[in-house]
């Protein structure tokens, strides 16, 4: 179990370390499908006390939610759209890889500064949820497909899911699924705005998105 | 009271001596020049003739034309009540110092108001001049007041003036009335500062600006020309020492000392550049400055 | 009266001591003879003014005031003052369709708010040391620090000097004040300015006494303050410009006097802070009497010629007597001359700079004296110029020319001022009890000394005023005698004597800046703009001179002072381009910053 | 139950609205749901209601002063709504009317919540629910305003998600056996909270909520979605949406103070308010634009709120004071600056000049408005500005005073030469967008809101005061 939660955690860093040298949309996608499966596996090795009903309840969830529901509904906002890559980011992608690796470091110092919940077996989940966390924020602001923005939010959203597993055993489920619906919400009605975006403008190139301001 | 027994001299004195002063002037100018000139009472009777006569008034003015002589000349005889003259003044009270030189302002005021009101350029001119000149004479003015009542810790001229205050050779006193000797003529239109009897309207000050005026205004307006002139000289004689002024024959005698001194002095140098006119001012400011600095030791 | 209010700290506390009752008379005098006349004005001056606004803004400005110098808590203080100054932002600015009128409202709007908001931080610090908004609470407190003090009176004499128009803080005042309409100026310049005095005249007696150096700065302040306000007056075209900056001159001159109060306080001298103060409550009043018959008669000739233009008035004593006479009254006053109110008060301050028994500063005083009359001096060009090109000569334009006299609902207001003028003129002893006793609540001396020092300077001054009567008498008499010597004699009416020339023409009359020019070529060249086309060539074409006097503090120093700040905004800026990623970065970056600092 | 009712009313009025078909009498659902909720409320002001079972529900006065206002404001809007939506035929506003439903829903959410996780929920529904007001006019400036309100709007969220669970995660697992996250409950095992992870947890919050707040660094979203949003919209967006954040805020400060991190989160609240004020400053000078103007003194006055919370019991009472002064002016300002903004087919100095000739009423309250926001008597937000310069300069904080004075100048400079250019002066010729005057349902909302700012300035109610003195000492532990 604990060396299985290892290398689940470890395999979910590195996807969306992929994700931040990958250019292809489509290729992003399918790795944030990955990376929710993933999600919707842990807590049941990661949590204490076995198959628990809730637990199962939120896995399954996840599973779906992050792994199928979410993927269908990208895919869906960026059909029109022709370009299938991400072309010139503002950062390329070697260096958003360093900065990346920089991000993990960093999460990794924050995460030695905080007690380890005496709950959580492994030490590796806080920092691997902030280095998650981080890059997905690193990812929403080098990229400037709109597309690409929403599966950077997506992984940050990952990252904070990731870190709400710590607390999986006394949060009340009603929450947690409140919190899944609302994340599915969003990306649901981010998913619209691209389309707009797409017709508007068409393209789905934030470039255009910059006339206002001082 | 002692006022009232002396009220005949003083008649006089008020009367007599401001035109006589200034027949004295012409008198010594035309000496100095060679000429006979016109006897000493010469303005006397002008001014005796001027009220005898009708007057001539430009249409263009109003009643500020019309009043402006009277309420002048009734300002000027106010300010002389304030003046001791040999013995008391008629009315004396702590701070009548600075109404004495309200009272020439308001002169000032009203006849500059009846100059503009005929609406010529030239006595528009002249009422500059004579405005932006005074504004510069009164503060020398009021530092040599301040520098005398430095002493008697009072602003009434009687105090100012009285005896037993510093007098001649004292430095302060030098100053302060070199100072009043400055401000004396320039108030009073006398060489250096205007040249009352040129015939260039362009270059007068006081004159042109009374042009338009004929008649009984014309006589006041040159009686109280001719007392505002005495005052001040009296004001000298009794600074530079006040016992000059112990009685009325001296006083008498010293104003027509003054009277030569100034007739000397027209006639012994040029009128200045109008340019030139406020620095000469000015210089009357720091004398009464230094003095005021001296006594104030 | 004392009533409950729910606002943090607020007392609805109303009071009138002395003092309240000297600025509250002068407040409801002038506030009604100015609301008469305003309705006059706005009738006549039927279109261009929206009326319903400007009674509701006038007679809130009034009536705050009322409440402002009744006021004994700070909020209620604060909240009165903020009104006043909103209502006479919106006099300023009623006729906003012009572009100048909307320049002077902002302008004027910034400098009051900048001048509240001084005021809240002082009464801030105030209420830190007394733990409450009483003014009796703020007496009794403990004395404050010494970095309370300091900034407390600063704050202050910007707050309040900004209203009242202290050099260098009057900027707004000459670009407001002909702004507004007449009646509505006459208030401000008569009452309103005069409320930041009573604001610091209220709040020296909390301050305490404050240093010598500190008051003899007061002083000096007050005199280059009056001395610059009636140097620019001299060389204005427009009137009432002129009559604002004349305002700046006599508030300065109070200043002055408030100065010399302090100087008293300073040197524990009561009699001399006494005198002070009351030559400065004194010149209040009269300054506010006169000042707002000023206004007021530059409104009606405003009204009737329509133009704000001295030089191209002219003539109008003809045209409008009842306004010249009243008018000629004005200006006598204003320039301080006997026999009318303006002389008192400024005699007071003579006396109290001149006093020589038990000063130090022999020499400053005296120096500050001669100050004074170099100010009486310019004074006199000052309204020589104003009424001789305004009343006197031949108009100078066709508009000038198609004047009429106003309605007596605009006269009868002015004619009460000017009655005003001539009666503290003639009886100056009553005015001076009012100031007196006022005087008193600031600089609180020993009753027996405050009976013997009343009974001297009234005595004095009733004298003065006896002089007044003697001069009426005497022109009476000297009138009398002109009449009688030229009733059997011939009156020609002639033209004007133009030397020899023999087809003089209105537009030949001495003009206001030439007639001001002597004595202001000091100022030549660093204050007064010139530009001029001289005719050349020996067909020279059409040739041109104008002048204008930018005030310095506004037009030079204020750019130079806010200059830096402009780099310093448009700097950040940059930040907000619109690229979201950008947005984006700076959340990270401050969450990761604050994350690395805090955490 | 009343909470249900409280939740649960707007709700279903949200509901029905996407369902009734008609787009004309659609909008009168909202006034009739809202009056109830408001009574509702009040009826909530007689008698405090009880926590409910679990503590996931309860209202304290804070709460109730948030909900009391938000309702309050929404009814108003609501109105204004009816006129607004029938001159606005082109656009369906069933959306529109929806989500001003669900928004009442979702702040009553946030409002009645004793529960962090609860109280997270509801903000990420007023998030989402107000992003169709912002996209109300579907041009490209409104969708580029929407895309980047939700991309920050949901970094926040996030962020604030992430807070939440490291307050979670403070609670020693085996020291108490109730949820963690129920407010009463962390508040009275304060003392044993683990330090570290409640800090992380209001760095976060304070990160997340401020970022729905708008205060600086994180305001940059809010001049668009303000500026595109129609007038109406940026009044909830500036009445309502910023209030619900700053409540959960309070709550985190709350935990905080009693946990003995006191000048620790005083600490950064006084930063970043200072840093908001400034910020404000420098944008809201020389800004031609007047509803972006608006959008940065919101920035400003948000930044003041949190000020006011860092400078002690006295400044939170002040400053709960100047959320209400606050909501309401910026609603009266918004309003009508939405009336000025339809006259003259602008919104900038450029098109819009000499308001007061075309639509007097509003120019005149946009006028009163902006004195009001600036601070100036007899209007309330001079009680509450003036209350939290004192107690800065009685908690000694002379720096922060001395900030806070210079930025209110500097705001008021700048929104004074765009008020004033856009109000006075002489309207140039209509352009053909223009629409006819004031109409009095379009007026009449601002008034009613000014008149009670003006109401709040000239007297303060006693069972107001009451509840801001007790929930500012709550919230200062000092009970």
């Amino acid at each position: 179990m604990q060396a299985f939660s290892q290398i689940l955690l470890v395999l979910i860093a590195l996807f969306s370390f992929y994700a931040l040298g990958n250019s292809s949309l489509i290729g992003c996608i399918r790795i944030i499908a990955l990376q929710g499966m993933c999600l919707g596996i842990l807590p049941l090795l990661i949590d204490r006390q076995g198959f628990g009903i809730q637990i199962l309840l939120i896995a399954s969830g996840m599973f779906i939610l992050k792994g199928f529901l979410i993927p269908r509904v990208l895919s869906y906002a960026i059909r029109e759209v022709k370009i299938r890559r991400e072309m010139e980011p503002l950062i390329g992608y070697n260096s958003s890889l360093l900065i990346g690796a920089f991000l993990i470091g960093i999460s990794f110092l924050l995460a030695a500064r905080l007690p380890l919940p005496d709950n959580i077996r492994t030490s590796l989940l806080v920092p691997v949820s902030l280095s998650v966390l981080m890059m997905g924020m690193l990812m929403m602001i080098v990229r400037v497909k709109a597309v690409t923005q929403v599966i950077g939010y997506l992984m940050f959203e990952n990252g904070i899911y990731l870190f709400g597993l710590a607390i999986s055993y006394q949060a009340p489920w009603l929450i947690e699924m409140g919190v899944l619906l609302d994340v599915f919400v969003a990306v649901f009605v981010m998913g619209i705005v691209i389309n707009h975006i797409a017709r508007a403008f068409d393209s789905i190139n934030t470039e255009n998105l910059t006339n206002l301001g001082d | 009271m002692e006022t009232l027994i002396f009220a005949p001299k003083i008649l006089f004195l008020i009367l007599f001596m401001p035109p006589m002063m200034l027949g004295l002037i012409a008198k010594t100018k035309a000496f100095v020049a060679g000429r006979r000139g016109a006897p000493v009472f010469q303005p006397l009777h002008d001014t005796i003739k001027l009220l005898g006569k009708g007057v001539v008034y430009s249409e263009t003015s109003g009643w500020v034309f019309r009043l402006g002589p009277v309420l002048s000349l009734s300002a000027v005889l106010m300010a002389a009540s304030l003046v001791p003259l040999f013995g008391a003044p008629l009315i004396s009270f702590n701070g009548d110092a600075i109404l004495f030189i309200y009272l020439f302002a308001l002169a000032r005021f009203v006849t500059i108001l009846a100059a503009l009101d005929t609406g010529s350029s030239f006595e528009g001119m002249g009422a500059s001049r004579e405005a932006a000149f005074s504004s510069y004479a009164e503060p020398a003015l009021i530092l040599i007041f301040a520098s005398l009542a430095v002493h008697c810790g009072n602003l009434s001229l009687k105090q100012m003036f009285s005896p037993g205050q510093r007098s001649f050779p004292a430095p302060s006193v030098l100053l302060a009335g070199s100072g009043l000797l400055i401000v004396l003529l320039a108030e009073n239109s006398r060489i250096p500062v205007d040249d009352p009897n040129t015939h260039l309207e362009l270059t007068m000050i006081h004159e042109v600006m009374v042009l338009d005026h004929s008649g009984p205004d014309l006589a006041f307006i040159l009686y109280g020309a001719q007392l505002k002139l005495m005052l001040m000289g009296v004001l000298w004689i009794r600074l530079l020492s006040p016992r000059l002024a112990s009685n009325a024959f001296f006083l008498t005698l010293s104003l027509c000392g003054l009277a030569i001194f100034i007739g000397v002095i027209e006639s012994s140098m040029a009128r200045l550049r109008l340019i030139r006119v406020p620095q000469l001012l000015i210089a009357a400011v720091c004398l009464a400055a230094f003095g005021l600095i001296l006594a104030a030791r | 009266m004392i009533y409950p209010w729910s606002l943090p700290g607020a007392v609805f506390h109303l009071g009138i001591d002395s003092l309240s009752a000297a600025f509250l008379f002068l407040v409801l005098v002038v506030g009604f003879c100015a609301g008469i006349y305003g309705e006059g004005y706005l009738s006549a001056s039927s279109n261009h003014i929206a009326k319903a606004p400007a009674r509701f803004f006038f007679a809130a400005l009034i009536v705050s005031m009322a409440f402002l110098v009744c006021a004994r808590n700070a909020v209620l203080f604060l909240v009165c003052w903020e009104i006043m100054a909103l209502s006479a932002f919106g006099l300023v600015s009623l006729e906003h369709q012009k572009e100048d009128v909307r320049k002077a409202g902002k302008l004027y709007l910034l400098c009051t708010h900048t001048g509240s908001l001084c005021l809240l931080t002082g009464f801030a610090f105030l209420w830190k040391n007394a733990g409450s908004f009483e003014f009796g609470a703020l007496l009794a407190a403990k004395p404050l620090s010494m970095f309370e003090r300091v900034s407390v009176f600063w704050l202050f004499l910007i707050g309040f000097g900004m209203k009242a128009g202290f050099w260098p803080l009057h900027i707004w005042l000459q670009e407001a004040h002909p702004a507004a309409p007449s009646h509505a100026s006459a208030a401000m310049s008569g009452i309103m300015i005069e409320m930041g005095l009573y604001g610091l005249l209220r709040f020296f007696s909390i301050l305490g006494p404050v240093s010598i150096s500190t008051s003899v700065f007061l002083m000096v302040l007050g005199l280059f303050t009056a001395l610059f306000g009636i140097a620019f007056a001299a060389m204005q075209r427009d009137f009432k410009r002129l009559l604002a900056y004349s305002s700046i001159e006599n508030i300065g001159i109070i200043l002055a006097a408030a100065g010399l109060g302090c100087y008293g306080l300073a040197r524990g001298d009561f009699s001399l802070s006494l005198l002070g103060f009351s030559a400065a409550i004194l010149h209040t009043l009269n300054h506010g009497f006169f000042k707002s018959l000023m206004f007021l008669s530059a409104g009606a000739v405003y009204l009737a010629t329509g133009t704000r233009d001295i030089e191209s008035c002219g003539g109008l004593q003809k045209i409008m007597p009842r306004v010249a006479a009243l008018t000629a009254v004005g200006s006598l006053a204003i320039c301080g001359l006997p026999p009318l109110n303006g002389f008192t008060g400024e005699w007071l301050l003579y006396c109290g700079f001149l006093q020589m028994d038990y000063r130090r500063e022999i020499i400053f005083f005296s120096l500050a004296a001669a100050m004074l009359s170099l100010i009486g001096g310019f004074a006199v060009i000052t309204f020589t110029k104003f009424y001789g090109l305004i009343f006197l000569g031949k108009p100078h334009s066709k508009s000038a020319q198609k004047a009429k006299e106003p309605s007596s609902l605009m006269l009868i207001p002015m004619g009460i001022l000017a009655a005003l003028c001539l009666l503290i003129g003639l009886f100056p002893g009553w005015a001076l009890k009012a100031a007196f006793f006022a005087a008193s609540n600031i600089s609180h001396p020993t009753p027996l000394l405050f009976s013997a020092d009343l009974q001297k300077w009234s005595a004095l001054l009733d004298l003065v005023g006896l002089m007044g009567a003697l001069l009426w008498i005497l022109i009476a008499i000297f009138w009398a005698i002109k009449k009688t010597s030229l009733k059997k004699r011939p009156t020609e009416a002639g033209a004007t004597w133009a030397c020899g020339f023999t087809s003089p023409t209105p537009r030949m009359q001495y003009t206001g800046s030439s007639y001001s020019m002597p004595a202001t070529r000091t100022f030549d060249g660093f204050l007064i703009q010139k530009e001029s086309r001289a005719p050349n060539g020996y067909w020279p074409k059409s040739s041109s001179f104008h002048s204008r006097v930018p005030d310095p503090a506004l037009e030079t120093w204020l750019p130079k002072l806010l200059s830096p700040f402009e780099g310093l905004i448009a700097w950040p800026k940059k930040i907000q381009r619109g690229k979201l990623q950008f947005y984006l970065l700076y959340a990270a970056a401050f969450l990761i910053a604050i994350l690395i600092w805090k955490l | 139950m009343i909470y249900l009712c409280l939740v649960g009313i707007p709700a279903l009025m949200g509901l029905s609205s996407l369902l009734v078909k008609n787009d004309d009498w659609r909008p009168w659902i909202l006034p009739l749901g809202f009056s109830i909720h408001l009574s509702l409320v009040i009826a909530c002001w007689k008698t405090i209601p009880t926590p409910s079972p679990l503590g996931w529900f309860g209202l304290d006065e804070a709460g109730l002063i948030v909900l009391s206002l938000s309702s309050a404001m929404l009814l108003v809007f609501s109105i204004y709504c009816l006129e607004y939506l029938r001159l606005r035929k082109e656009r369906p506003n069933r959306l529109f009317t929806a989500s001003l439903a669900f928004i009442l829903s979702a702040a009553s959410l946030v409002c009645v919540s004793r529960q962090m996780g609860l109280l997270w929920v509801g903000m990420e529904a007023l998030t989402l629910a107000s992003a169709p007001l912002i996209y109300f006019n579907h041009n490209q400036r409104s969708l580029e305003a929407t895309w980047k309100y939700l991309m920050m709007g949901s970094l926040g969220i996030g962020l604030a998600l992430l807070g939440t669970f490291f307050l979670a995660l403070a609670t020693p697992a085996n020291a108490v056996k109730s949820d963690p996250l129920v407010i009463d409950s962390l508040i009275l095992h304060a003392r044993i909270l683990s330090l570290p992870w409640l800090k992380g947890a209001f760095i976060f919050l304070l990160v997340g909520y401020g970022t729905k707040m708008g205060l600086s660094p994180l305001h940059s979203w809010k001049p668009d979605a303000y500026g595109e949003a129609p007038g109406v919209a940026g009044g909830v967006l500036a009445g309502v949406m910023t209030s619900c954040p700053f409540l959960g805020i309070l709550r985190i400060f709350q935990i905080c103070s009693s946990a003995g991190l006191l000048e620790f989160a005083q600490g950064l609240l006084i930063l970043i308010g200072l840093l908001s004020m400034a910020t404000a400053a420098v944008f809201v000078i020389g800004q031609r634009d007047f509803k972006r103007m608006l959008a940065y003194s919101s920035v400003e006055n948000m930044g003041i709120l949190v000020l006011g919370v860092g400078l002690g019991p006295m400044g939170t009472f002040f400053a709960l004071l100047h959320l209400i002064n606050n909501g309401l002016t910026k609603g009266a300002l918004f309003l009508s600056a939405g009336n000025i903004h339809r006259a003259f087919g602008g919104k900038t100095m450029d098109h819009a000049r000499g308001a007061l000739g075309r639509v007097p009423i509003s120019a005149a309250l946009f006028l009163l408005g902006f004195i009001a926001i600036t601070g100036s008597p007899p209007f309330a937000s001079f009680v509450s500005e003036f209350g939290i310069l004192r107690s800065a300069l009685d908690s000694g904080h002379f720096g922060a005073a001395f900030g806070f004075v210079i930025f209110l100048a500097a705001v008021f400079i700048g929104m004074a030469t765009t008020v004033l250019s856009v109000v006075y002066g002489t309207p140039q010729e209509k352009s053909d967008k223009a629409a006819q005057g004031d109409s009095p349902f379009m007026v009449l909302p601002p008034i009613i809101l000014m008149s009670a700012v003006l109401f709040l300035g000239l007297w303060l109610p006693h069972w107001l005061t009451h509840a801001l003195k007790r929930s500012a000492n709550a919230l200062n532990g000092v009970l």
